[in-house]
């Protein structure tokens, strides 16, 4: 089959193996690694007919830094540090896996203060993953300035986190058994006005975007998602809310004080575009609800046990799994131990890497600009599913 | 009780856990050859796959399997052994289609074969490094399952194990285990700063 | 009834030179003018740094794109790689002549300003084509396929509301449709024809490629679409042309519907740059709101909405124009 | 004829959530600006109060010049990824008679105490592009002599700006302070002058930016903490 003057017979290894299964007179596209709506270093083989995607493949490894092999050298509190750049977005939720995964298999008590800021901690930093897929999403559909908004919103949660941490992105504020400090007491008022605040501007949120019509037609009933999907793929958090699923970590494996809190699970049934977009959304209105609840009832106390463990503490032999429910779905951390001075055997369970395995199969036949849709409400952050 | 699916295999061993301290509620060791029809009993009944994750223990090469319900949510551990020189392992991408991402992320790590996988080539690591598995233990520092599998409680409430599996048996608590098991807890807490790690220095 | 003469010949000249002058001078107010708008509607100040209000900002800009180096893609067809954004250019230096600024301020007004200025304004959609083909990159290409059935779709609703006033007033003549226009707002045509001037404005930001029909340099699809692998002053060509058209198809628009140099009182070319640039805000304002159209919801809203419109008007101010 | 019904309302919806896209964008084409402009505007005091940036020594009590620290190496190997390198102060050169002395002492039998090495290190390198900001260091250290600094506007045009010396860091930071407490204590001295000596507004960039390893005084230490390295 004579190939067009355009595809570079030299290819790397992925487009030839990408190529052989290639039909007449169709163009091999490479989205990536350098892309601008490919959030990160995701590469994906089009093979297009035309406008439309007859197959999709996704290339990894292009932000692989191998964090489970750096989690069997370092010793457990020496770890810690990495979970702030597995997913930089929703950093708190990985530091609560990795501590949480140690503190299981140690059979650690954490502080009730601790654990209320531990929820505080990461309620703020779903809000601000949530606002940054938000901005950058809109901005794949090609609009401009909503991503500006939502940074002048995060700009004020990442102060509050700053506060709490000492850091504005890759946090490493989880120890075993509690926190790294407390908080000043600004905090809490600054907390209490940021609530309101952000309420009324998710409703700037909707009437600016959700309501606009071109943005309604962009992403309705685009890469619709049945539940049966959802099981063969893995995919969870708002991709599985958003077809039907009321599935959430932390009412159906409560951990944490998470069984004090009540919020209910924004559930849509459509499985399109729209319903993830709403999922997320509505989101962001029950973490508001539920710092406001952590606020009211924040005990006094020591955010770490009487005699914490020190940062080269040595795991008990055992192995623990510890799910939490991260801002793109289910993070997992399985850690194996043989009582050595580091770990066995971490594995992350990374929510995007399920969630985006189902790209392929959703983007045959769609137009690219849907397969940018698509793939923005996935909500991917790359070095999360490279790992 | 036992989740359907599990029940009309014969696995190699079934025991209960406690969720508290282990995270799954159920661990289960199955034979390499009947992993994919007990992959098609668990998407029947509604289990979505978490994981496949590799482990490289002193018996074997282990594949451990994670899955989980959304709506009856009760984690299921399956692990398959397969000899160290031919880690070879009937692949479930037929099955759950977003197996096969994890099978060759297995692969990269461990080196571990999955027979029949659609798109076997590597996934993370680049293909010119195909045959360096960052994560297999040299021989030396590989540890037993049973090790791995330790803790107290373990074992206690096995709902089926096939004659001849003795890999998980929980040596009888006798009195040195108790001594042991006792400072063991005592030492733990305040691990002396002595035994400096040498850490991150060699990586 | 201006025969071939020596004055036609010098104020042609002039005109030429004069029209020149102005598009550059414009390009470089709306370059600063779209920066300021976009900073401002995002909270931040916009370009601030080089001279009082960021003023000098887009002669750093054109400064810039001057001394970059002109790349061209391995195996590109470079004749047509760099007749392209020439093409692009210059044409729409003609199509300024026929406007009508004021009395005085028109370069050459022939009886059929309009139709030259229709038929010119075809040839960007080559210089698209041209640049989408000869650099050698798939996503070039795609924005060329896209830029050219973009612009074909939208020439006529555009057609059909500019011949909607042509009905109404008779000629084809700009100077003289604004003559009949009066001065105070609704006497204008905006008022008589306002379905006309619905369609015109929409369609004129599919005809510009400008959001949310920015679909032929679609950045988050096609990474920048035909101008993909232009750099310097290729890419600089581009630029202002799309902005020489902005102000073009504005003005066209002054002109037909609101009134062009007419104003309540003392008219002049100032009323004229006025509504012009007040149209140009209102396709700034539009690019930083909205999202970008799909591909077919763009061809959608044309053939399905905008022809029929069009179609209806026209038979309205046919009939019309019959009876009275 | 009531789906024509729907998309008729969904159309009229749809042309007014356009508008109402447009009205939200005017209201902040007109509302006040909130970006911070770098170079002139820095952030306020108390916002980069809570940050942690890379880490600094702890100055005595007594003697602020002087870190806490006892070279017990204890931080360089809880390090993850080795940016500490400290090398320990050499005991005070003897004399020869005084080394003949105490050879004659240790035939004796009798053990002569010899003067001992000072506690605080010579040199403290701190290699900032490695580090992850863990504070596995600072719980390491048994004396609290480690803390982070609140650095925010850290720049360099080269790998070397941030091969940080601390001790000399320390040293100018205690110099700064007390040059501050004189003019204070000046000023309150005279307290009849009006404008208050440290003005206490946004610290001037230069000051920000740490004191970068200077090559006079450490070449030695500069070659040793390559090869620590």
């Amino acid at each position: 089959m004579t190939r067009p003057i355009f595809s570079d017979t030299k290819g790397d290894f992925y487009s030839i193996n990408f190529e052989k299964g290639a039909r007449e007179n169709t163009i091999i596209l490479n989205m990536g690694p350098q892309h601008p709506s490919t959030h990160g270093v995701l590469r994906i083989l089009l093979e297009l007919d035309g406008e439309y995607i007859v197959r999709a493949e996704p290339v990894l490894g292009y932000l692989h830094r191998m964090h489970e092999k750096m989690g069997e050298v370092k010793t457990v509190g020496q770890y810690m540090a990495n979970m702030g750049r597995v997913d930089y977005l929703h950093a708190m939720a990985w530091n609560w896996a990795w501590a949480g995964a140690a503190e299981r298999l140690a059979g650690i008590e954490v502080p009730e203060r601790a654990e209320y800021l531990r929820i505080i901690a990461t309620e703020l930093n779903r809000i601000a993953s949530h606002q940054v897929w938000w901005g950058a999403y809109i901005l794949d559909l090609g609009a401009f300035t909503p991503i500006l908004y939502s940074f002048e919103d995060r700009e004020k949660i990442l102060d509050m986190l700053q506060m709490m941490s000492g850091a504005r992105l890759t946090f490493s504020y989880f120890r075993l058994g509690g926190v790294a400090n407390d908080v000043p007491p600004v905090f809490f008022d600054r907390l209490r006005e940021f609530i309101p605040y952000m309420r009324n501007r998710l409703n700037m949120y909707h009437a600016l975007v959700t309501g606009n019509m071109i943005l309604k037609q962009r992403i309705e009933g685009i890469g619709v998602m049945d539940v049966d999907a959802c099981n063969r793929y893995g995919a969870t958090g708002p991709m599985c809310r958003g077809s039907g699923i009321a599935h959430d970590t932390r009412r159906a494996e409560p951990y944490g004080l998470y069984d004090r809190f009540d919020f209910n699970i924004p559930v849509y049934h459509e499985g399109c575009c729209m319903a993830r977009y709403m999922v997320r959304l509505d989101e962001i209105e029950e973490s508001l609800k539920i710092l406001e609840q952590a606020v009211a009832a924040i005990p006094e106390g020591p955010v770490l046990p009487a005699k914490p463990l020190k940062f080269n503490a040595k795991l008990p032999a055992g192995e623990a799994y510890y799910a939490v429910e991260g801002g793109r779905g289910k993070i997992g951390v399985w850690v194996a131990s043989d009582g050595g001075k580091t770990p066995y055997r971490i594995k992350l369970r990374a929510p995007g890497f399920s969630n985006l395995s189902i790209f392929s199969e959703l983007a045959e036949g769609t137009l690219i600009a849907d397969s940018i849709a698509i793939l923005g409400s996935l909500d991917l952050v790359i070095p999360e599913v490279d790992r | 009780m036992i989740p359907a699916p599990l029940a009309s295999f014969d696995l190699l061993y079934l025991a209960r856990e406690d969720h508290a301290r282990t995270g799954s509620a159920w661990l289960g060791v199955m034979a390499l050859q009947d992993i994919p029809a007990i992959a098609k009993a668990l998407l029947a009944a509604g289990y979505h796959l978490e994981d496949i994750s590799g482990l490289d223990a002193a018996e074997g090469a282990v594949a451990a399997y994670h899955f989980d319900h959304f709506t009856t949510p009760g984690r299921i551990t399956l692990l398959a052994l397969a000899p160290h020189d031919a880690p070879v392992f009937p692949s479930i991408a037929a099955i759950y289609q977003g197996a096969e991402w994890h099978e060759r992320e297995t692969r990269d790590f461990f080196g571990y074969v999955f027979t029949d996988n659609p798109n076997f080539i590597p996934l993370l690591l680049p293909d010119d490094m195909a045959d360096i598995h960052p994560l297999k233990k040299p021989e030396a520092a590989r540890a037993s399952l049973l090790t791995l599998f330790a803790g107290e409680g373990r074992g206690s409430e096995v709902q089926r194990k096939a004659e001849g599996f003795t890999l998980l048996d929980q040596p009888a608590p006798t009195a040195a285990d108790d001594a042991k098991a006792a400072p063991a807890e005592a030492k733990q807490p305040e691990a002396k700063a002595d035994d400096q790690p040498d850490g991150g220095k060699d990586a | 009834m201006n025969e071939f003469s020596l004055w036609t010949v010098f104020t042609l000249v002039v005109g030429l030179v004069a029209i020149l002058a102005f598009i550059a001078g414009n390009a470089m107010a709306l370059v600063w003018m779209e920066r300021k708008v976009a900073g401002f509607i995002q909270r931040r100040p916009g370009p601030n740094q080089l001279g009082p209000a960021g003023v000098l900002q887009s002669v750093a800009d054109a400064v810039k794109l001057l001394f970059k180096q002109i790349l061209k893609p391995s195996n590109a067809d470079s004749i047509i790689f760099f007749l392209a954004p020439i093409l692009s250019f210059f044409p729409v230096a003609l199509l300024f002549m026929p406007l009508p600024f004021s009395p005085f301020f028109t370069a050459y007004s022939p009886n059929l300003g309009l139709l030259l200025i229709l038929a010119f304004s075809g040839i960007n959609v080559l210089a698209v084509l041209l640049a989408g083909w000869s650099s050698n990159n798939k996503y070039s290409l795609y924005g060329a396929a896209r830029g050219v059935s973009q612009s074909v779709a939208y020439e006529i609703p555009l057609l059909l509301a500019v011949l909607a006033i042509a009905f109404q007033h008779g000629t084809l003549n700009l100077s003289e449709i604004v003559e009949q226009q009066g001065g105070w707002p609704w006497q204008w045509n905006v008022f008589t024809q306002p379905l006309a001037f619905l369609i015109y404005f929409i369609s004129i930001f599919g005809e510009t490629n400008r959001s949310p029909f920015d679909l032929p340099e679609a950045e988050s699809e096609l990474t920048a679409g035909f101008h993909t692998e232009y750099s310097g002053m290729g890419f600089a060509l581009f630029f202002l042309a799309e902005y020489a058209n902005m102000v073009l198809v504005c003005c066209v628009a002054t002109a037909l519907f609101l009134g062009g140099w007419k104003g309540p009182f003392l008219d002049g070319f100032w009323w004229f740059l006025a509504k012009a640039y007040g149209l140009l805000f209102i396709m700034m304002w539009v690019r930083w709101t909205y999202p970008r159209a799909r591909f077919d919801m763009l061809l959608n809203l044309n053939w399905k909405w905008l022809l029929p419109l069009g179609a209806l008007n026209l038979l309205a101010t046919a009939f019309v124009m019959k009876l009275f | 004829m009531e789906r024509l019904i729907k998309q008729g309302i969904d159309l009229i919806k749809g042309i007014w959530s356009l508008g109402v896209g447009l009205a939200v964008t005017a209201w902040y084409l007109v509302n006040r600006k909130i970006t911070v402009q770098y170079p002139k505007q820095v952030v306020p005091r108390e916002a980069s109060e809570s940050f942690r940036g890379p880490i600094e020594l702890v100055g005595q009590p007594k003697d602020p010049a002087t870190p806490k620290c006892i070279s017990c190496m204890m931080c360089v190997s809880a390090c993850p990824s080795g940016c500490i390198s400290i090398t320990k102060q050499k005991p005070p050169k003897l004399s020869p008679e005084e080394e003949k002395a105490f050879a004659e002492a240790e035939a004796r039998g009798e053990k002569p105490k010899r003067p001992v090495a000072p506690r605080n290190p010579a040199t403290w390198r701190y290699n900032y592009t490695y580090c992850s900001l863990c504070a596995c260091c600072i719980e390491a250290c048994p004396v609290n002599s480690i803390k982070f600094s609140n650095e925010l506007y850290l720049a360099g045009t080269s790998r070397g700006d941030f091969h940080y010396d601390l001790l000399a860091r320390l040293k100018r930071k205690a110099a700064e302070a007390k040059a501050a407490e004189d003019a204070k204590a000046s000023e309150t001295k005279d307290s009849g002058s009006a404008d208050a000596a440290a003005q206490p507004g946004s610290p001037n960039i230069s000051q920000a930016v740490p004191e970068k390893a200077d090559e006079a005084s450490s070449a030695s230490g500069q070659a040793k903490s390559e090869a620590a390295l």
